[in-house]
């Protein structure tokens, strides 16, 4: 057992938060913000960084990693809050032509919702009867449809990793917000208030992180179900917590910490219920035979 | 990232198991929790037991007489003792994990001699003598003071929540012997024999009504300058370096447990009916995801701990924070699983819930975990 | 509307208060954890002050008081842990002979939980098939009964009541050992974590009080259910939080934090169900007419 | 405890609601949230409504030109212009409830007669010029000062969180007369007119995409001395009298409106099918249990200060903390009935969604609150 990142797992998600950082830092985001568009020449680069193909096997022209991998890019895109149907563009890799390379932008039916419905190339699901909303996440364009679409495991995954990233960002925001403004003539993360308010999102950052990354190993449906919920937690809660620490200045458009909380209402919508989770889970519980589990 | 076991783990597992299906059946019955001589008994007997098969120290040096396995291995090993029902460390919790450590890292080579195999063989019982009644949380204010008399310590003072007092051998005691150094710069360790005249030990009793932990009064107790560990007045960093022998592995078998016990109140629940109400049945799938989550967050701590040779990290501590409010969790839970019945100490889990209110607060609140990981972890600054 | 206590209602609960810490202080309530023996002088003397009698009418021989005077008398109950089937026979006045005056210890079948069973001379509802319970409560004889019997609000109500009056008391311990207790060179009351928790209880315990207070007024069922669940909230979290202030003090044996705790465990489990209690309230709320509410 | 009205209340309960039947019909449409001239004629127009059937200034003394309503009438008014669905006290908010009465308390009588009469009658706009980009939770820290020139001070320095600046007539502005005295005593309280050259407002977007604030710049803006209301340097407490008018009513209305939120989102959930989930039909039965709570506290809150003459307690943190955390349930609950709905800003609640996460910030954030609960009621010493 060595539950740890490897080395190249190490450069994959370094080399992904670079290619980031340098396309998509917060210059670029806050322009996201004001107008919502799909990047095209970002979404190529990002096909060629191998983010859609990541799974494809290499004989297929991908890059042949498995779903920790992609587990990994996509909290770094979660961290970024990089825009576009990313999960739907992933997984149509090798299904739908110019998915892998960034050609294609891919949208999908997710539930009742579909993001990105207008600006893709091609659509997988039932859109009959779509209909554009105002969409809360000021990144994300959205449409409802009538006829909802079945949760797919590896998208829910995919989601949480999502959201993992965000969690782990938005305690990163707070933690540094803490420690340089100052009231009462002292950072305010020397108050004890503060302190306990971040360390609880890091906590539940770090659960949420061993979930995830064993749900990314195992594929097993149970351990892709406590993931999101965890994931989903982490997320949501922890986007509140930071606000709760930028006071004010995080009730502002201009600080970041409402396009993570938005995101993280978004995201806890796709995928699998926490209920339809709930459920799952518990009925496990009570399907195993007693005794000694091994 | 790799969950799977290498064969040499999965063959030191299938040897583990295989022994504990072959000792297990012929255990002498468990003594009754007040009993206090025949669990002294029982657990150094299995003690003996894992030392004639190989599995005593496992996670100890090899030069202090352990066998120097991995992390991984000491995650095996309690994984599986748990899922077997062997017995608990017991009585040789301080010896094996914390004043074994202790001396193994600090202590003399005679020292390492005398005290070392004993607890190995399951010989003698350790107790630890840290906390009291003015210094809970805050440790290094402890005043049980030291004098020095000729080749002995003059020992006075108090400590409290001592397990195992009435029946060990020795105790790992904090004393402070220099009283105008800072608070933590004036403290030794010392290895007092429990025979000494002058201790007094007096049961503690619990708000679970049982009398697991003891007070202990030091009146004149002489202990010999020999049997001082570490440095004078550097007792602080000695009892330190103990505390961080943690490598991720603290709770393993708690959470294995915690897990055999979430499926056994859903069977309990599906049983009395009380799986209909979806609130609470959804509650337990919830504290499924918890539990699944806490266990990876075990293996990830004992790969990282296994990677850097086991030096720990500080990541016990969001550990501990999270299991011991899940835990708490699980037996409110499990109180509305039984509904009526969870007033009813004969009942399964009673107990358990009583106890589990410790764990927010033994061996550091839950508010003094969050100041760790704060100013450790995350880098915020400490209040004026 | 005036929704403060009369000065009628303060000299009654001055009352009830003085004769509780006479009759049964801190030794008395102690020596009762060694031997829990119902105290038939007090149980007279409870009568006497008319804590039975208390909402008979004066032509009957009682107090010819109401709901309110006695939500009053069992909170301070609560505070000072008072044992005996309190609400039993508080209830029985009027119609069991002796209730009334003390003379007759009356307990009763309360869903499937009787308290005080054996040391009670008369007992009302089905106690067939009761069975011995080792009582998680040390102050609290308990049997089991096979034969549920419905919630009566107003018994729901006065244990409300007791658990109000357990809340505001473990707040009250709390803050004592906050104010005293110094760690780390200071009373831990001024540290942030400590005072953070303490204002919460004192939040649970005012809310309560106003949904109390209020159901012993309107005496309206949904009140009630809504005064229980509060009242629940806040004598079991205080009691935690009461805990967790105190540190390995609250955990042994000679502190008072546990009593409380298994009290308000125990009267969380009398009455009507928090399930029960949440499904009545909710149901008003789908019931009620559209339109502005009056 | 009483919580039947008195003849005399009942008697201001049905007139009232026999005004509001008669005159709200008769109103003009309502402004665009984006169109400030729009709301601000609006808001002027129902005050002067009110002023005319006599109801402005209720719950002000009456030699200020108030009503010398109870509490308790108070909250008869707001509880029945709330479920009549009135217009909301909107730009008069500062005027009526904040800059007014602390004129009416520590004015002189010139200042008094200047600028009260206008704030009743709606004639004047005010705004409020306290917080700062760098004084938050620590508004006593205010850096914005004013130097004495002459007859007037010139003022320097930046607001934030200005509700209706950008038609306010007057701004109650705090400004920093003495740098070197302790922070709370070096502060002054004055009525700046806002068409003062070196004014310069700009709007402030929130999260929720909305720009009900502003920020202020104050660039050499002159105020005449005349226009400051205590003495200089004492603004800090003549602040805190304002503050403290507080009488328990401040969520009147609100709690009215969530209790009405709370039946819709019922019977939404009961059309749509969720409330079939059990989980959440006892969470919104919960929280109707909350509401009702938090209604009968802001009765015992307003019986308290109608028997200690209007002077309130601290309570008001007591009752901020619970109900800021309610509301924030409250629309976390409306969000998991709408379900994907949630997320379109045009649906019910999303935007009230939104905006209820300030309130856990705005006003004295709950870490604020706690403190102050802490050591004013509870008694519990300051840090160190």
């Amino acid at each position: 057992m060595d539950f740890q990142l490897t080395d190249d797992q190490r450069a994959l998600r370094a080399g992904v938060r670079e290619l980031l950082d340098r396309r998509f830092g917060r210059e670029r985001l806050r322009a996201a913000v004001d107008a919502p568009e799909l990047d095209r020449a970002l979404w190529r680069e990002l096909g060629e960084a191998g983010f859609f193909a990541l799974r494809l096997p290499e004989a297929e022209g991908g890059v042949g990693l498995g779903l920790p991998e992609a587990v990994l890019a996509f909290e770094e895109a979660g961290r970024a809050l990089l825009t576009g149907p990313l999960v739907a563009t992933h997984l149509a890799a090798g299904e739908v032509s110019g998915a892998a390379t960034g050609e294609t932008v891919v949208a999908a039916v997710d539930g009742t919702l579909v993001e990105w419905l207008d600006e893709a190339d091609v659509v997988r699901g039932d859109v009959t009867g779509a209909v554009a909303m105002r969409s809360a996440d000021p990144l994300t364009p959205l449409h409802r449809v009538p006829r909802a679409a079945p949760p797919d495991p590896v998208a829910a995954l995919l989601i949480a990793a999502e959201q993992l990233g965000s969690a782990s960002r938005t305690c990163e925001l707070a933690v540094q917000h803490a420690r340089t403004r100052e009231q009462f003539g002292q950072p305010i993360g020397a108050f004890q208030a503060v302190k306990h308010l971040c360390s609880e999102m890091l906590v539940r950052v770090e659960v949420a992180r061993g979930a995830v990354y064993a749900a990314a190993v195992t594929a097993d449906p149970l351990d892709i179900a406590a993931a999101g919920l965890l994931a989903d937690e982490a997320a949501e809660h922890g986007a509140r917590d930071c606000l709760q620490v930028h006071g004010g200045m995080g009730f502002t458009w201009e600080s970041d910490v409402h396009l993570h909380l938005k995101r993280a209402w978004l995201r806890a919508r796709r995928g699998q219920s926490a209920a339809e989770a709930e459920e799952t889970l518990a009925e496990e519980l009570a399907a195993v035979a007693p005794g000694p589990r091994t | 990232m790799d969950l799977s076991y290498t064969p040499e783990e999965e063959e030191f597992r299938a040897r583990l198991r295989e022994w504990l299906a072959k000792v297990l059946p012929g255990l002498p019955p468990k003594p009754s929790p007040d009993d206090w001589p025949g669990r002294r008994a029982y657990d150094l007997g299995w003690q003996r037991m894992l030392y004639d098969a190989g599995y005593a120290g496992l996670h100890w040096p090899a030069d202090a007489g352990g066998r120097g396995a991995t992390p991984t291995q000491h995650l095996i090993f309690l994984e599986e003792t748990e899922k077997a029902g062997a017995p608990y460390v017991g009585a040789n919790f301080v010896g094996l994990l914390h004043a074994g450590p202790t001396i193994a890292a600090e202590g003399s080579a005679g020292q390492r001699a005398r005290w070392l195999p004993p607890v190995l063989r399951g010989e003698e019982v350790w107790c630890q003598g840290f906390s009291e009644p003015d210094a809970g949380s805050d440790l290094a204010a402890l005043r049980t003071r030291a004098r020095r008399d000729g080749d002995d310590y003059v020992v006075n003072g108090s400590k409290i929540w001592t397990s195992h007092a009435e029946v060990a051998d020795w105790c790992e005691l904090l004393v402070r012997t220099d009283a105008k150094a800072p608070k933590h710069r004036g403290i030794s360790w010392l290895a007092m024999p429990m025979d000494a005249p002058g201790i007094t030990v007096r049961p503690l009793r619990t708000l679970a009504g049982s009398t697991e932990f003891a007070e202990m009064f030091l009146d004149d107790v002489r202990v010999s300058v020999a049997n001082r560990v570490g440095e004078e007045n550097d007792g602080w960093r000695v009892t330190m370096v103990t505390l961080s022998f943690e490598r991720g592995t603290a709770f393993v078998g708690e959470v294995v447990a915690c897990r055999r016990v979430l499926g056994e109140l859903a069977r309990e629940a599906r049983k009395n009916g009380r799986w209909d109400d979806a609130v609470l049945r959804r509650r337990l799938g919830r504290l499924n995801a918890e539990f699944r989550a806490l266990w990876r967050l075990t293996q990830w701590n004992v790969s990282e701990s296994e990677r850097s040779g086991g030096v720990p990290g500080v990541g016990g501590s969001v550990f501990k924070l999270r299991y011991s409010r899940a835990r708490q969790d699980l037996y409110d839970a499990a109180a509305d699983v039984l509904g009526p019945e969870a007033l009813d100490l004969d009942s399964r889990w009673t107990l358990d819930r009583l106890s589990s209110l410790s764990y927010t607060i033994a061996a550091g609140t839950s508010q003094i975990q969050r100041n760790i990981v704060a100013e450790r972890i995350l880098g915020l600054p400490k209040g004026r």
